[in-house]
């Protein structure tokens, strides 16, 4: 090895790295270096190029030109396997998990160890190690379970005890915290504090500055796919962050506007599905956001889908505007106004195989037509789309680009977009700015409150405490399916919500019960 | 080199030499091979050019293979039809530019041909039943239970194969008590003689409408244990070469034997007479047909049959 | 009961058509014909086994009914030529193999559909046989042959044999293996397995090469039933090996794989085909009560899915959290 | 040693929201080659046609291919459907068979109008039977279909147990007939309904809403799901159209051939499926192209026709037939492999600095 300091400090060294995708450079002449026992957090906007380097450290895409040197030597993936014996765990933007193999088998896959005696592989072992890594994480998950019924957020707890269980020199993280709650997160955090105890190397991504700040030793902007600037944490702050990522200053505050109370638009009365969700109450009003909180888990998902129709009701009524609402699907819903916002951006969101411009027009095709002929118009469709590029600053070569080929803050973009183009009565809208930028978030939060003023009923559920409580009018909480908690007013604290939502203690506003 | 005898342009002159089109049901069997052997060699024995089309067993390959050949000038036009009853559009096409049409084998769907060559399918059945009810008695078997195995539903020659030994074996005094289809292939007549077996262990006898077939359920019948000359008198059609190798072998009883190269010699005879506009002498004349005899083969004249 | 069921959901239909069949005539339930209707189940299963791999995998390999065709012909042809019965066997599984490693290559290498990669060579490999048959048949007549279908090692018919044998393989190798679990990953989520560092092209041309050795195999058994090679054997069986595996719940879509469950779905296609001929239906019923009958039993399932979940993919169905 | 590095780049004025750093509208070459590109390898043979079968252009020839590739072609429309939506439906062949039974049925009993109408009523009632199956009972289209491929088989052989259903020779001149054999300005009727077909259907899926609801259930069921389409809608638009279009093909067909019975056209669902993801149609769903599927269809009719003018002998003709296959996916195989600029090159280039280290793996 090198004698000389500052080579023997530096793991890996990525020198003018340019990655070129068809018509688009995502990456151009980008340097970035990681050191042996530090976390080095990668930022920038939504399609800044901040996967598209982690994707190249991992061995799935290969640069148009540069040079990555690990340990001093040349390193060139040729495929994933290569990155893993190179010791590089990454933990992608989008899962790549086995839906229908279980919690286990997908954490060990590639390195399930036999057993000694019977020769086949030892189930008894990956099955305790999963639980040991879930331990650690500080989550019950159950090893045996099959990875395509779990909620998300379980899911990316799979991804990152996969990580874990690679004993990497280097540990990869993409927006490893997007769709956790608070909780999580904190173990999270200090999983990779631990790991850098440990001597190894973390390089982390996310849009949530307060956890770079609160992990990072240094930090990397990335802009348009070129680097801005690498800095010791110490030397920087979150306002400078924001500047050199997007090139302008922003404002942070959400300003809700005074919305009047409005009529009643949904009622849910002792509504009960399977073992999901048990007799839930609650209400939405006419321009009131309304938001749903609790761990993952709890019954979100559930509920906001039996809400659309993609659930079936066991017990209890809904009525809608004052009559009974009995959605039997997402189309029947949709037909009565309601929009919705699924928190499964890959598995449920995405139409991949469609454009830019289908995916955000799908659900008002009726509204892009000919009225004489009844037939399409590209050009309505293409106007629907410069609209809502516009307004949420999504970046895509075009209306006819895949929505695939999109960074995964842009895809979710269009998503947001999608569920907000039918308008009407009501609107679901499931973790909206996950994996989305700080301006683009700004940006969602006041579309949201832009709707509500045209007397749109909001239903908001995120597990980003912050959002739930800075843009929500009320909160309700939920645990266990059940409803445990409804904070108005004074009540809508951080504190609250936790305790309700973990505690086992119930918390009702008394502000304005009806 | 692309002058062999597959091509003549159309650029030909028409009345220079005679060209004969034959439209050949499918040449990967050994039946057709023979058939179109047979045709090809009397065409050229005419000094006659000679275009050959193979219909490859599919009724739309037949009919655009044979209307081609009509577009492309033969003077007179020989088809052994996959569909019989797809010989309308053909023959329409034929007679709008005046060409002759001889059938060869199969059936003539009832389609205004000029002549069509016809192995006798009924009588092959009958002479099968005859024999086996025969061999049966000679055997000293006294069951009077016998089984018959069809090819597809659609295949007409084979139904008359069927009804000719059904009518003779039951006028003999036995009953057909298993009649299943194992759809013309070796490998469901094999299946389907063991479901008889199963369900029939005493039948003394079964018909397959041909020989792979018949081999086949030769085959189920020695793997029950059984004999399938002495125990189980097992009879085929066509005097395939597996089944001439069978009876040799003590591995079939018997199987009934058409001419494939004299019908189609004989349809180019026919051909020759219809072009020169002389009267055919028919064997039925309302149906136009002009049979080719059948025989029945087994052990003792079997070595007579090439 | 529930449990086993869900393990073996055509278990239901499978009895209800025996039982229908035991009633209805009286010599279902005979030894004579229990053994036919195993012994042809079991030809189909060996072939089905390798096959519920394939769409394990989430792909097709529609190449195998050509495959037992050339490999019963080689193998045929050159018992004739003057080979050692078991040398000219080795060789049809080589055939098979060959077949199966060309559909890899062309899948994996040259980044062709596996739909029409193998569509592809069912033609080519069909025309292959029928060219060098020239319609002829090949016919031999040899007792290694012949033991592997009329073999009893141990009074109990070689292919029910070899079918549990092969069962048990398979069963051991989906559930306890790498193998078998990579087969099912790549099945599962492709792109998933590359990023995992799997072998996925060679997973994949590992249980082509399977499928070809099983359409080897197949096409021994057919040639040691008939003693005979020819180029027309084996049409359409692609459809018999899918059915089989289908039937038997292993999804279309991949990463999943029901072992017993091919097991079973050509248990119960033999059981219907045979109880047909015992009641001498006439062949157009035949294909009209095969359809029937198919659509009936995954219907049962279906039926009994829609009851089972409510909701399909991919909202969370799962024990309430603790 | 510095704690700090800043690269050259100066901190740029601000973005326009939606604004790209390199906006390309020019079609990339990949997607051009999705839906041309077996239009191309088609204009490719036809080109080089001439040159070793100089009687393949003649005016009756070309008629002829078009003519009888029609039928083939108008299932194939309808079947990009159902593959785009991720179904695929195999019992095209019996409902082929039994459409053309008892459109002969209802010629002799009716004529020309009734076996038009008897025609189309029967391919939609298949694909009803089928999209009955499939969303109320439950049972997955591949077994659905293949169930009712034997039924629909075996009812097409119950109605012909006499005998195969026949145009009567005496019927040469009705106008039924005609429809196999007229051309229209040169162009053979059959292949005419073709175009029209192949027209409506393009509309259908690249221009209504019900294409756009296909497209996005094949792509994603569980997204198009919470997109407010409906499964059990997509299934039997998707079927009835299979239906549909078999039913205008066996009218084709059945004037062509004059004849069917529960056999006709045995293997037809491979040939049409293939002929579909030949043409650039996905299996997986969410991807369809009818001039691609338009364009496979000829390119195996014309080299069929080749072959066979050729007297190649039919074994060998399947040898040709499958190489090509490969081959024209294999050309596409390859350039979703080298999507990505400079992808070629490095590959090549790879393949060059790697002399003999590709044994071992
Ligand atoms: N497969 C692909 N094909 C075409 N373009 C792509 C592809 N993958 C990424 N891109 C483009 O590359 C650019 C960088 O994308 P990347 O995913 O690296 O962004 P990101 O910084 O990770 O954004 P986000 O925060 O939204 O995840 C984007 O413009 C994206 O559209
Ligand atoms: N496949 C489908 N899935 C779900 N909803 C549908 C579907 N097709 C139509 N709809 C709904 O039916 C209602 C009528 O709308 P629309 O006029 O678009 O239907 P349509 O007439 O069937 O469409 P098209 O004109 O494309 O045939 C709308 O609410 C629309 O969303
Ligand atoms: O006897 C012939 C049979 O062998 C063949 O398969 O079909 C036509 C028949 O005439
Ligand atoms: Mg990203
Ligand atoms: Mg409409």
């Amino acid at each position: 090895m090198g004698t000389d300091d500052d080579q023997t400090a530096v793991l890996l060294q990525v020198d003018r790295l340019t990655v070129e995708f068809p018509g688009v450079r995502a990456l151009d002449d980008v340097h970035f270096d990681v050191r042996p026992g530090e976390v080095h957090a990668l930022v920038g906007e939504n399609g800044a190029g901040k996967s598209t380097l982690l994707k190249v450290l991992g061995g799935l895409h290969r640069p148009s030109a540069g040079e990555i040197r690990l340990s001093g030597s040349t390193y060139r993936p040729r495929r994933p396997a290569d990155a893993l014996h190179a010791g590089i765990a990454v933990i992608y933007q989008e899962f790549n998990l086995y839906p229908d193999l279980t919690v286990a088998e997908n954490v060990f896959s590639g390195r399930e160890p036999y057993h000694p005696l019977t020769r086949g592989i030892d189930y008894a072992q990956i099955n305790r190690r999963a639980a040991e890594l879930f331990e650690v994480l500080g989550v019950s998950i159950d090893p045996t379970a099959t990875v395509g019924t779990l909620t998300v957020s379980e899911q990316q707890l799979v991804e990152i005890a996969k990580a874990l269980s690679v004993d990497g020199r280097i540990i990869v993280m993409d927006e490893p915290t997007a769709a956790l709650s608070a909780d999580e997160v904190t173990r999270l955090l200090d999983v990779v504090r631990r790991l850098r105890s440990e001597g190894r190397s973390v390089v982390y991504v996310s849009h949530r500055l307060d956890e770079v700040f609160a992990v990072a030793d240094r930090v990397t902007v990335l802009r348009d796919g070129r680097h801005v600037r690498t800095a010791e944490i110490t030397a920087t702050d979150q306002e400078e962050l924001v500047r050199l990522m997007v090139g302008r200053d922003i404002s942070s505050v959400f300003h809700r506007e005074e919305v009047q109370e409005g009529a009643l638009v949904l009622e849910l009365d002792g509504v009960s599905a399977g073992r999901q969700l048990r007799g839930i109450s609650l209400k939405v009003r006419a321009g009131e956001i309304v938001g749903i909180g609790g761990v993952a888990g709890a019954g979100q998902p559930e509920l906001s889908q039996v809400i659309f129709g993609a659930l079936a009701v066991s017990a209890g009524a809904m009525t809608m505007d004052g009559r009974a609402y009995k959605p039997k699907s997402p189309a029947d819903a949709m037909a009565a106004g309601v929009g919705f916002l699924h928190e499964d951006r890959k598995a449920a969101g995405i139409l991949p195989d469609l454009s830019v411009r289908d995916n955000l027009t799908i659900s008002v095709l009726h509204r892009v037509r000919a009225a004489a002929t009844r037939l399409l118009s590209p050009a309505a469709q293409t106007a629907v789309f410069a609209d809502y590029r516009k307004r949420l600053a999504i970046r895509t070569t075009g209306p006819d680009q895949l929505i695939g080929q999109l960074s995964g803050g842009n895809q979710q973009k269009v998503l947001f977009g999608r569920a907000l183009a039918p308008g009407g009565r009501l609107l679901i809208l499931n973790e909206p700015t996950r994996g989305v930028d700080i301006g683009a978030k700004v940006e969602i939060h006041h579309l949201i409150n832009e709707v509500t003023a045209d007397g749109t009923a909001v239903l908001m559920i995120s597990s980003d405490l912050p959002e739930l409580l800075g843009v929500s009018d009320r909160v309700y909480v939920l645990a266990a399916g059940e409803i445990v908690g409804h904070l108005e007013g004074q009540d809508r604290t951080e504190e609250n919500v936790i305790a309700c939502a973990t505690t086992g203690r119930r918390i009702f506003s008394e502000v304005s019960a009806a | 080199g692309c002058s062999d005898s597959n091509k003549t342009g159309s650029d030909a002159p028409k009345d220079d030499k005679v060209v004969v089109g034959f439209s050949v049901y499918d040449m990967q069997y050994e039946f057709f091979q023979k058939m179109e052997a047979g045709t090809k060699a009397a065409v050229l024995a005419k000094g006659w050019e000679y275009k050959l089309h193979d219909e490859k067993s599919d009724e739309n390959e037949m009919v655009t293979g044979a209307q081609a050949l009509i577009d492309q000038g033969v003077d007179v036009l020989i088809i052994s039809p996959f569909k019989p009853s797809a010989l309308g559009p053909i023959i329409a096409k034929a007679k709008a530019k005046n060409v002759p049409v001889i059938v060869d084998d199969i059936g003539g769907g009832g389609a205004p041909y000029d002549a069509i060559v016809i192995s006798d399918n009924a009588g092959g059945g009958k002479l099968a039943a005859e024999f086996m009810a025969k061999q049966i008695a000679a055997n000293g078997k006294t069951s009077k239970n016998v089984a018959s195995i069809t090819c597809e539903p659609s295949a007409v020659y084979a139904a008359r194969r069927n009804a000719g030994f059904k009518e003779a074996i039951e006028g003999l005094g036995f009953k057909v008590v298993a009649e299943l289809s194992g759809n013309s292939k070796a490998e469901e007549g094999y299946k389907v003689m063991k479901d008889i077996l199963a369900k029939n262990p005493d039948v003394a006898g079964v018909f397959s409408c041909n020989d792979p077939m018949g081999v086949a359920a030769a085959n189920a019948v020695k793997d029950a244990g059984k004999n399938p000359v002495t125990d189980i008198v097992t009879v085929g059609f066509n005097a395939d070469p597996e089944a001439l190798t069978a009876i040799k072998a003590g591995g079939l009883a018997a199987t009934v034997a058409q001419d494939p190269t004299a019908m189609g010699a004989l349809t180019v005879k026919l051909a020759e007479q219809a072009l020169a506009k002389t009267a055919i002498t028919f064997g039925n004349a309302a149906e136009r047909e002009v049979f080719n005899p059948v025989k029945l083969v087994n052990k003792e004249n079997v070595d007579s049959v090439k | 009961m529930t449990d086993a069921l869900r393990k073996a959901p055509l278990a239901l239909p499978l009895l209800a058509v025996a039982l229908v069949l035991a009633v209805t005539t009286n010599s279902f339930l005979t030894v004579g014909n229990l053994e036919n209707v195993l012994v042809a189940a079991a030809i189909v299963a060996i072939p089905g086994l390798a096959m519920t791999f394939c769409l394990a995998m989430g792909e097709f390999d529609l190449s195998i009914g050509s495959t037992v065709s050339l490999a019963g012909v080689v193998c045929c042809s050159s018992i004739i030529d003057g080979m050692p019965a078991l040398l000219a066997m080795a060789l049809a599984l080589v055939v098979g193999a060959v077949i199966g490693l060309a559909n890899g290559l062309v899948v994996t290498k040259l980044g062709v559909t596996p739909f029409i990669a193998t569509l592809a060579t069912l033609v080519i490999v069909r025309g292959l046989s029928l060219a060098y048959t020239d319609g002829h048949d090949q016919i031999v007549s040899s007792a290694a042959l012949k033991y592997l279908v009329g073999g009893r090692p141990l009074g109990v018919p070689m292919p029910i044999l070899l079918a549990v044998l092969c069962t048990a393989l398979a069963w051991w190798t989906v559930n306890r293996t790498r193998f078998g679990r990579w087969v099912c990953a790549v099945g599962s989520n492709r792109e998933a397995a590359r990023v995992s560092g799997l072998p996925v092209d060679r997973i994949r041309i590992a249980v082509y090469m399977l499928v070809g050795v099983a359409g080897g195999f197949w096409g021994l058994l057919i040639s040691s039933q008939l003693q005979k090679g020819n180029g027309q054997l084996g049409m359409g069986f692609e459809l018999d090996a899918i059915t089989v595996v289908v039937l038997g719940g292993t999804a279309l879509l991949g990463g999943r794989a029901s072992v017993i469950g091919t097991l079973l779905g050509a248990v119960l296609i033999e059981t219907i085909r045979n109880g047909l001929n015992l009641l001498n239906t006439p062949p157009a019923f035949q294909r009209i009560s095969v359809g029937l009958l198919l659509i009936a039993a995954l219907a049962l399932l279906g039926l009994r899915r829609r009851t089972v979940k409510a909701a399909p993919v991919p909202v969370t169905v799962r024990e309430a959290a603790a | 040693m510095s704690t700090t590095t800043e690269t050259s780049t100066p901190v740029e004025p601000p973005r326009q929201p939606g604004q790209d750093r390199a906006p390309m509208a020019r079609p990339s070459l990949g997607r051009l080659w999705d839906t041309w590109g077996v239009t191309a390898i088609l204009l490719i043979l036809l080109a080089l046609t001439p040159l070793f079968a100089p009687d393949f252009m003649e005016l009756e020839n070309l008629q002829s291919v078009l003519r009888e590739s029609a039928y083939l072609g108008i299932v194939a429309a309808g079947m990009t459907f159902a593959i785009a939506s991720g179904a695929f439906d195999l019992s095209v062949g019996g409902q082929l068979a039994l459409v053309s039974v008892v459109t002969l049925m209802a010629y002799s009993a009716g004529g020309t109008a009734a076996a038009i109408g008897a025609a189309v009523a029967t391919g939609l009632a298949c694909g009803l039977v089928n999209a009955g199956l499939i969303t109320r009972l439950r049972v997955p289209p591949f077994v659905a279909t293949l169930g009712t491929l034997f039924v629909f088989r075996g009812v097409a052989y119950i109605l012909t147990q006499d005998g195969p259903k026949t145009l009567p020779y005496d019927q040469i001149d009705s106008p039924f007939v005609k429809i196999g054999g007229l051309n229209v300005a040169g162009l053979p009727l059959p292949f005419v309904i073709m175009l029209a077909v192949y027209g409506a259907a393009w509309i259908i899926l690249r221009r209504t809403a019900t294409g756009r609801r296909i497209l996005s259930y094949g792509s994603s069921p569980a997204a198009a799901r919470f997109c407010g389409i409906s499964e059990n809608r997509i299934r039997v638009i998707v079927f009835a159209l299979v239906g549909v279009s078999v039913g205008i093909a066996a009218l084709t067909y059945i004037t062509r051939v004059w004849t069917a019975d529960g056999s006709a056209q045995d293997g037809f669902e491979l040939k049409v499926i293939a002929a579909v993801v030949l043409g650039g149609t996905s299996l997986k769903g969410g991807k369809g192209t009818l001039i691609g599927t338009f364009s496979a269809v000829l390119l195996v009719s014309v080299l069929n026709d080749v072959l066979v003018s050729q007297g190649v002998p039919s074994a060998y003709q399947r040898i040709v037939l499958g190489c090509v296959l490969i081959v024209a996916l294999t050309i596409d195989g390859l350039r979703t492999r080298f999507a990505v600029p400079g992808s070629f090159r490095r590959a090549v280039a790879g393949l060059a600095a790697r002399p003999s280290a590709s044994g071992g793996a």
